[in-house]
């Protein structure tokens, strides 16, 4: 076996038993569970109403605002993850290397701050 | 890298420097002042361009930095100065539309410094991975600025066309890179060019050289890869449009003349056969579709796919001549628009409304002789009729292209060019041999200003024109 | 053929017979930590909490279990039903399969790879999937808010999560679960002139980032007072309202299963994982699984604490928290960090 | 030679013309009068100085003469003049008209006299140049910049169909030049050089020659024009301002023999050798078919029009006749047809401000009370038909003396074209003067008036001046046309040579 | 059976024609454009990961890295316009992209 499939094999098992037991119990009251539905049971939530419209509707447009934030910032978080391990290995020109890159990940930050684009309410 | 590599490498890059500081440093300064700083920031940001144009020409080092990924050469120079001009005279002309066209936002002005950036970065690239970054960056800038105008339908709709073609573009140039990387083993211009001259190229590189060919087109929007552009021009807010034609095509145009004739010269006869066939492509589109247009920013992207196919004529010809060529052309092609793009701009009613219909220009010559001259020398220059600038510019190309034996491509050309002039002469006749039906409001000084100097450059090229040519020789030695 | 067996089968089937035993073991933990959970919550509050199942009520969870299994599966009849279901099934999955790379104790790892913390990061990115698709695919305004919600704030706290975990980093240096442990073995106290002990832990040196990640652990896991999406009085309950049966406990399941990854995460990172708190032979006697579960259990402790006595925050507060305090306050620890790190040379 | 630039002054004194009109206001009265007045001064001190550069002109000599050089824009292109006994006459000739056209607009232009006047200058500027420049690049922004201005005035000045003749005008003529560039460019880099007195020099392949020499003939044929690209003239013409006509006819026709002089005969004498026959044939058509079509036309104009395409026919033929009687007979030829189609489009400038119309039939019988304008009209058609003792007759005869040296055939089918000629001449005129006065509209019209007088009388007797004594002509064109032959034959006869060496 | 370079260039060379063609024939919804668009750049990706793993040149990763965080940058820029644009057209249709035309 190569390393490369020996380290990452358990992984594909592990889910793949995860998933298992995972679709065990998915199943089970489907097999075993006494079933009546009715339209009523069937009906969405709703307080006392039948539902007015499509539920998929219009929403804020700041959790787009949001998605689009942490698309940015967790991808900053990926070149820092690659910094942080060879660290040590770097001399001062790596550190302030991505210094300069957070000061102007920084800048940017206090541009959406200062544009409310952090505000909730 | 050592200290001393990495300074000289500062001072090489010294404008680049200037332009991303100054836009971090005016985003700063436009979002502590609020809304209405778009005024202040928009003039701190054209003397930032002037003062990167200042330190690009006075202190402008050459060489190589960043580990061969940036180089600085005459041929950098040169474009970049074009861009700078490009880019500032853009802006400069975009403080008196601004309210009207809603890009009266701090976040324009930056916008462009980002953008402008890119494009010298691009000019620069010498490395596929700092190739593509510039050209995302200026990429990414120019999508918005295209939806600039956020409560336009028309605007927003350029902005998505135009982010989903580019990106698109942008997508195929990558995958070409991967390719080229693959098979050569390199993303340095210098060491793919070692090892194709040292081995023959695979089939493998050629699907990649061909991929990357086409992602460039788009960037300078030649068939067939040019369907964005028309859309994009109506669509953008006219003084959006005006950059959008000046600078990145220069830009661009000067990165598909680096990588051609730098590390994909030993494949030059593949590269060939693919650029005379945009240019071809172009030429013809370009003179042909334009003619049925009835808006004049319309009208200006089509000629400016034209002028696109023209100036890769002098690409085609891969000989030293041609890249001059290709300088001078795009530097003269670049005051035509800008003037151009002027007059447009000074397209306005008495209600201040702007005016985009070709026929709206009927009668200029009796309301407005001024811009009406400027504009009909404009469009002649454009045409290619001598002794204006545009015929000089069509020389220098189709003189390389005749010198590399290409004459069928130069023949299609010049015959394109003749049924190009059809439509710029419709402008011309409207002007002058119409009656006025639209009166056009009072020209602000500044518009006067720039299209009076393009008018004047047009007409005064065959005095000092030398000075340019010189440099575009200077620039096209750098190249070989 | 005999080759094939030696080199594919017999190790293929220890790892499967791991990977179910190491499963099993969790599961059951998760039982009564979900257990341990109400019981403190009903402490705090001076009740009694499940008393009836089995002694002191230690069985609850299991009948839990049997009473979900025994209940009608209802699909509500505009949902997309694949989607519908799929979202329990991938929102357990993943949060089981983030294990696959938590040492509990030295070697004990079902794959040692060497970019464990990434392959935690990435999974636990995923799991917002399960949250989103089951609001989705519920077709109900109430799961759909909620599911907005809980996306929202996973991601939010995800960033500064993982500038927390960067600056962890820093100072080990590896991205591999194991190493950041042993890493542990000698920190800040042992640079001090200390012996080893507890004080070398990362939660030491990285005070505030322990502090930082173990609040965002909690906004991320929807645990209160972050359990805004699913707040019974403003959206009944969340993504999961339409649910019942068992896809409704596999959430449940899941949302538990990623807690304890949380502070399995926290002890890995912060606590010294299976380390004993002081170099003494008595306490290296021990096996490090059970000071493991030990750290887990105490996080966890204060984890069900948190839930009894903070109340519940608001959600603007909740994202004021998040992109205003945190992520400013844990990218300028990350400078610090490393400043301090290259100035001393202890990178 | 002279120590002072008289070729640039010549060709740049029109352009202070213009900078002064820029600085006018042409919208009063007043201001109009002031306008007319500069721009005539203007031409009138231009062809001062162009006497002078005839009178200062060596007839022996017969290369180039007054040359100035000075580098330009640095590609090898340079700003080089000179001028030798084929162009100096045109530059003249140019020079000659130009005051003419002033006059002639005097009242007919009614709108714009401004910007009239200001496309009027910078074309005078831009002829001349063609005929000065020594440079082939020069030579062609010069070529090809005249057709902006001349765009301007038949758009704006015009008739009813100004736009569809500018157009056809415009893009007939562009699309033959840029054939001509690339030519241009090839030349550069086969002799690295654009300078024409090296290109004269230089002995191109011959199989480049043959596309080279179809090129500019592409461009010269259209400008020239001859049978079958010629049908925008007659359009052009028709919707032309009178002067416009003039400049057209009188000038800008000629650029097209010119360019076959200064480069087709001698840059490409195998090639041109060739395509003789081809020539003559198109010739020949041209002179019996577009004679053909006059005889039909009901436009005065468009008459002259095809008239002229006819009479550009012989100039053609003489030229390809390649011998000196040829050649002398084209050069003539052109130089009397600039005077004398001028003239005719003057004439009819004349009644056209009475009567606002060019419908031959709606004339008859001015001889009865415009006297004056009969006999002017009556030179001038002569003149046009070719009878001796008038200018046209000169070159006519010589080019047919040439082309029968060359081609018998030619030389006959040609002779027809003069007795054609002559009827459709006649013809007009016997329709427009003569006959009764019948028409009511007609009885009004005065003679011409002194400023008319003043614009008809020189031109008669110029006409009939060079008609009994072309001397001066011949004098100052000799040495260039000998030269420009015996090279020519010299080339044939080397290629010959080296065809029987190879065999 | 060995996994050669030729199996990653003919998968990425899948992925990357199913992006491109999910871009040009699909009719119904810009955001399935920006995926399609995500999926080239992925396809670019593991050209690049797996040239950077059989040339032993660490370029190729790092070149990956950068196509990661632009790509993002990108969708993220996409995702604004996308917004922009629904909001003052009130439809993210394919076929509504037209008001301009020729």
């Amino acid at each position: 076996m190569t390393a490369l499939l020996g380290s990452y094999l358990p992984i594909a098992i592990f889910i793949g038993i995860a998933l298992v037991i995972g679709l065990a119990l998915l199943i089970a009251p489907f097999a075993v569970a006494f079933k009546a539905p009715d339209p009523e049971k069937l009906s969405a939530f709703e307080c006392g109403f039948n539902a007015f419209d499509d539920a998929r509707m219009k929403f804020d447009i700041r959790f787009y605002l949001v998605s689009i934030l942490f698309i940015i910032f967790d991808l900053e978080v990926a070149f820092l993850f690659p910094w942080a391990v060879s660290f040590g290995d770097m001399g001062w020109f790596g550190f302030w290397s991505m210094m300069v890159f957070l000061g102007v990940l920084t800048i940017g930050f206090i541009y959406e701050w200062k544009k409310g684009a952090l505000e909730w309410e | 890298m050592t200290v001393e590599t990495f300074i000289a490498s500062l001072n090489i890059s010294a404008p680049e420097l200037i332009l991303a500081i100054g836009a971090l440093v005016l985003l700063m300064v436009g979002v502590f002042s609020g809304e209405r700083a778009a005024g202040v920031v928009t003039t701190l940001a054209i003397l930032v361009i002037i003062a990167a144009g200042v330190a690009l020409g006075l202190y402008g080092s050459e060489g190589t930095a960043y580990n061969g990924a940036f180089v600085s050469d005459a041929f950098a120079r040169f474009m970049k100065m074009l861009s700078l001009v490009g880019a500032g005279v853009a802006l400069f002309m975009s403080a008196t539309n601004a309210k009207s066209e809603k890009i009266d936002k701090f976040e324009y002005p930056v916008l462009v410094l980002l953008a402008t950036l890119g494009m010298m970065l691009m000019i620069s690239a010498h490395d596929l991975i700092s190739l593509y970054m510039s050209l995302e960056l200026q990429s990414l800038a120019l999508y918005v600025v295209a939806a600039m105008n956020r409560d336009s339908a028309k605007s927003t709709e350029a902005g998505l066309k135009y982010f989903v073609l580019g990106a698109l573009s942008s997508g195929m140039m990558l995958y070409g890179m991967s390719l080229v990387y693959g098979f050569t083993g390199h993303t340095g211009f210098s060491e793919i060019a070692a090892a194709l001259t040292a081995e023959t190229r695979s089939l493998g590189f050629v699907f990649g050289l061909v991929f990357v060919f086409a992602g460039m087109a788009f960037k300078i929007s030649a068939v067939p890869f040019h369907m964005w552009t028309p859309d994009v021009y109506e669509g953008a807010p006219t003084s959006v449009t005006a950059f959008f034609a000046a600078a990145p095509k220069v830009a661009a145009m000067a990165l598909m003349v680096r990588t051609a004739t730098g590390p994909f010269q030993p494949v030059f006869h593949d590269w060939q056969q693919i650029v005379v066939f945009i240019a071809i492509a172009s030429m013809v589109l370009g003179a042909f579709a334009a003619i049925g247009q009835t808006n004049i920013k319309r009208l200006m992207a089509y000629s400016s796919i034209g002028h696109m196919g023209y100036a890769l004529v002098g690409l085609s010809a891969g000989n030293q001549e041609g890249i001059t060529g290709v300088a001078i052309y795009m530097a003269i092609y670049m005051v035509m628009t800008l003037g151009s793009f002027a007059v447009i701009l000074s397209m306005r009613d008495k209600n201040g409304e702007p005016l985009e219909k070709i026929s709206d220009l009927a009668g200029l010559s009796t309301t407005n002789p001024m811009m009406a001259t400027v504009l009909t020398i404009l469009m002649f220059s454009l045409a290619g009729i001598p002794p204006l600038a545009g015929f000089f510019a069509k020389y220098f190309v189709f003189m390389a292209a005749i010198k590399a034996g290409l004459y069928i491509l130069s023949v299609i050309g010049v015959v394109a060019s003749v049924v190009g002039a059809y439509y710029y002469l419709r402008v011309v006749k409207i002007m002058w041999f119409d009656e006025a039906t639209t009166e056009i409001a009072r020209v602000p000084a500044s518009l006067r200003l720039v299209f009076g100097l393009s008018g004047l450059f047009v007409v005064g090229y065959i005095l000092f024109g030398s000075v340019i040519g010189t440099a575009a020789e200077a620039a096209a030695i750098a190249l070989f | 053929m005999e080759q094939f067996v030696t080199t594919y089968v017999w190790p293929g089937l220890i790892m499967v017979a791991q990977s179910l035993l190491f499963l099993v073991a969790l599961l059951v933990f998760i039982a009564f930590i979900l257990l341990a959970d109400r019981k403190i919550w009903a402490a705090v509050q001076l009740r009694r909490g499940p008393n009836v199942v089995g002694l002191w009520g230690l069985l609850q969870s299991f009948a839990d279990l049997l009473k979900f299994v025994f209940k009608e599966p209802v699909i509500p009849s505009g949902a997309n039903k694949a989607v519908f279901l799929l979202a329990p099934l991938v929102a357990v999955t993943l949060a089981l399969a983030t294990y696959a790379v938590i040492p509990v104790s030295e070697g004990w790892v079902i794959a040692n790879i060497n970019v464990g913390i990434l392959y935690v990061f990435a999974i636990s990115s995923l799991e917002v999937y399960g949250v989103i698709m089951g609001g989705w695919a519920s077709n109900s305004k109430y799961p759909f808010l909620g599911a907005l919600r809980s996306a929202a704030q996973m991601v939010s706290y995800e960033v500064s999560i993982g500038f927390v975990i960067v600056t962890v980093l820093l100072c080990v240096g590896s991205l591999n679960l194991t190493d950041i442990v042993l890493s542990q073995k000698d920190g800040l106290g042992t640079r001090l002139g200390l012996p080893n002990s507890f004080l070398d832990w990362h939660w030491l040196a990285l005070f505030p980032m322990f502090i930082v990640f173990f609040i965002s652990a909690l906004a991320e896991t929807n645990r209160p007072p972050f359990d805004l999406p699913e707040a019974e009085s403003e959206l009944v309950a969340g993504f999961m309202v339409e649910y019942g049966s068992t896809p409704y406990m596999m959430f449940m399941l899941g949302e538990y299963a990623a807690i304890v990854l949380m502070c399995s995460l926290t002890t890995v990172l912060f606590l010294g994982g299976w380390l004993p708190p002081v170099d003494f032979w008595l306490l290296n006697w021990v096996p490090g699984i059970v000071w493991f579960i030990l750290k887990v259990c105490m996080v966890f402790f204060m984890f069900a604490l948190v839930k009894a006595f903070v109340p519940r925050y608001r959600y603007d507060q909740l994202m004021r928290l998040g992109w205003k305090v945190f992520l400013p306050l844990s990218l300028v620890m990350l400078v610090i960090t490393a400043f301090v790190l290259k100035l001393t040379g202890w990178a | 030679m002279s120590g002072w630039p008289i070729l640039s002054l010549i060709t740049f004194l029109p352009l202070v013309g213009v900078v002064l009109l820029l600085l006018m206001r042409g919208d009063s009265e007043a201001g109009r009068r002031n306008v007319l007045v500069i721009s005539l001064l203007t031409t009138i001190a231009t062809l001062v100085l162009s006497l002078v550069l005839w009178s200062s002109f060596d007839n022996s000599n017969a290369g180039f003469q007054f040359v100035e050089k000075v580098a330009w824009l640095n590609t090898g292109i340079s700003y080089h003049v000179g001028v030798d006994g084929i162009s100096m006459l045109f530059v003249v000739l140019s020079a000659f008209l130009m005051p003419f056209c002033v006059i002639a607009s005097w009242v007919s232009v009614e709108k714009r006299i401004k910007e009239y006047m200001i496309a009027f200058l910078l074309l005078e500027t831009l002829m001349i140049g063609v005929f000065v420049a020594l440079d082939i690049v020069l030579f062609y922004v010069f070529f090809e910049a005249g057709l902006i201005p001349m765009f301007i005035i038949i758009g704006v000045w015009g008739g009813k169909d100004r736009v569809y003749a500018s157009y056809k005008f415009f893009l007939y003529t562009l699309l033959g030049s840029v054939l001509m560039l690339l030519a241009i460019m090839a030349m550069y880099w086969d002799a690295g050089t654009t300078d024409i007195t090296q290109l004269l020099a230089h002995k191109f392949p011959a199989h480049m020659q043959t596309w080279l020499w179809l090129a500019f003939f592409s461009s010269f044929a259209v400008k020239m024009p001859m049978w079958p690209v010629h049908t925008w003239l007659p359009d052009a013409h028709v919707q032309a301002p009178t002067a416009g006509s003039v400049i057209l006819a009188g000038i800008l026709l000629k650029l097209g023999g010119y360019g076959f002089l200064r480069f087709s005969l001698p840059m490409f004498p195998l090639a041109s050798d060739y395509f003789a026959p081809f020539v003559f044939s198109l010739s020949v058509i041209a002179i019996i078919y577009t004679s053909l079509v006059a005889m039909m036309q009901e436009d005065i104009k468009k008459l002259i029009a095809y008239s002229s395409v006819a009479h550009m026919g012989y100039v053609t033929m003489g030229i390809f006749a390649a011998n000196t009687q040829g050649v002398q007979g084209a050069i003539f030829q052109m130089l009397s047809h600039g005077i004398v189609s001028g003239a005719l489009f003057l004439c009819v400038g004349v009644v056209y401000d009475r009567m606002h119309t060019r419908d031959i039939d709606a004339y008859g019988g001015l001889v009865n009370n415009m006297p004056k304008y009969a006999v002017a009209f009556m030179v001038f058609t002569m003149a046009n038909v070719g009878l001796p003792g008038t200018s046209g007759f000169v070159g006519e005869f010589l080019t047919l003396l040439g082309a029968f040296r060359a081609n018998t055939w030619v030389a006959l089918f040609a002779t027809t074209g003069v007795i054609l000629s002559a009827a459709y001449a006649l013809w007009l005129y016997r329709r427009v003067i003569w006959g009764a006065l019948e028409k009511e509209n007609l009885k009004k019209l005065l003679d011409l008036s002194p400023r008319e007088q003043l614009i008809l009388y020189p031109l008669i007797a110029l006409t009939v001046f060079f008609g009994v004594y072309p001397a001066p002509v011949f004098d100052a064109t000799a040495a260039s046309v000998d030269l420009l032959v015996n090279n020519y034959n010299a080339a044939l006869q080397a290629a010959h040579d080296v065809a029987l060496a190879v065999h | 059976m060995e996994i050669t370079l030729g199996h990653y260039l003919t998968v990425s060379a899948i992925l990357f024609m199913l992006g491109a063609f999910g871009i040009f024939l699909n009719r119904k919804n810009v955001i399935v454009i920006l995926m399609s668009i995500e999926l080239m750049l992925l396809a670019v990706n593991t050209n690049m990961v797996a040239f950077s793993a059989f040339l032993n040149d660490i370029t190729g990763q790092v070149f990956a890295l950068f196509i990661l965080t632009v790509a993002a940058a990108e969708a993220a820029i996409g995702l604004a316009i996308l917004v922009v644009f629904y909001r003052n057209r009130g439809t993210i249709a394919v076929e509504d992209v037209n008001m301009m035309k020729g």
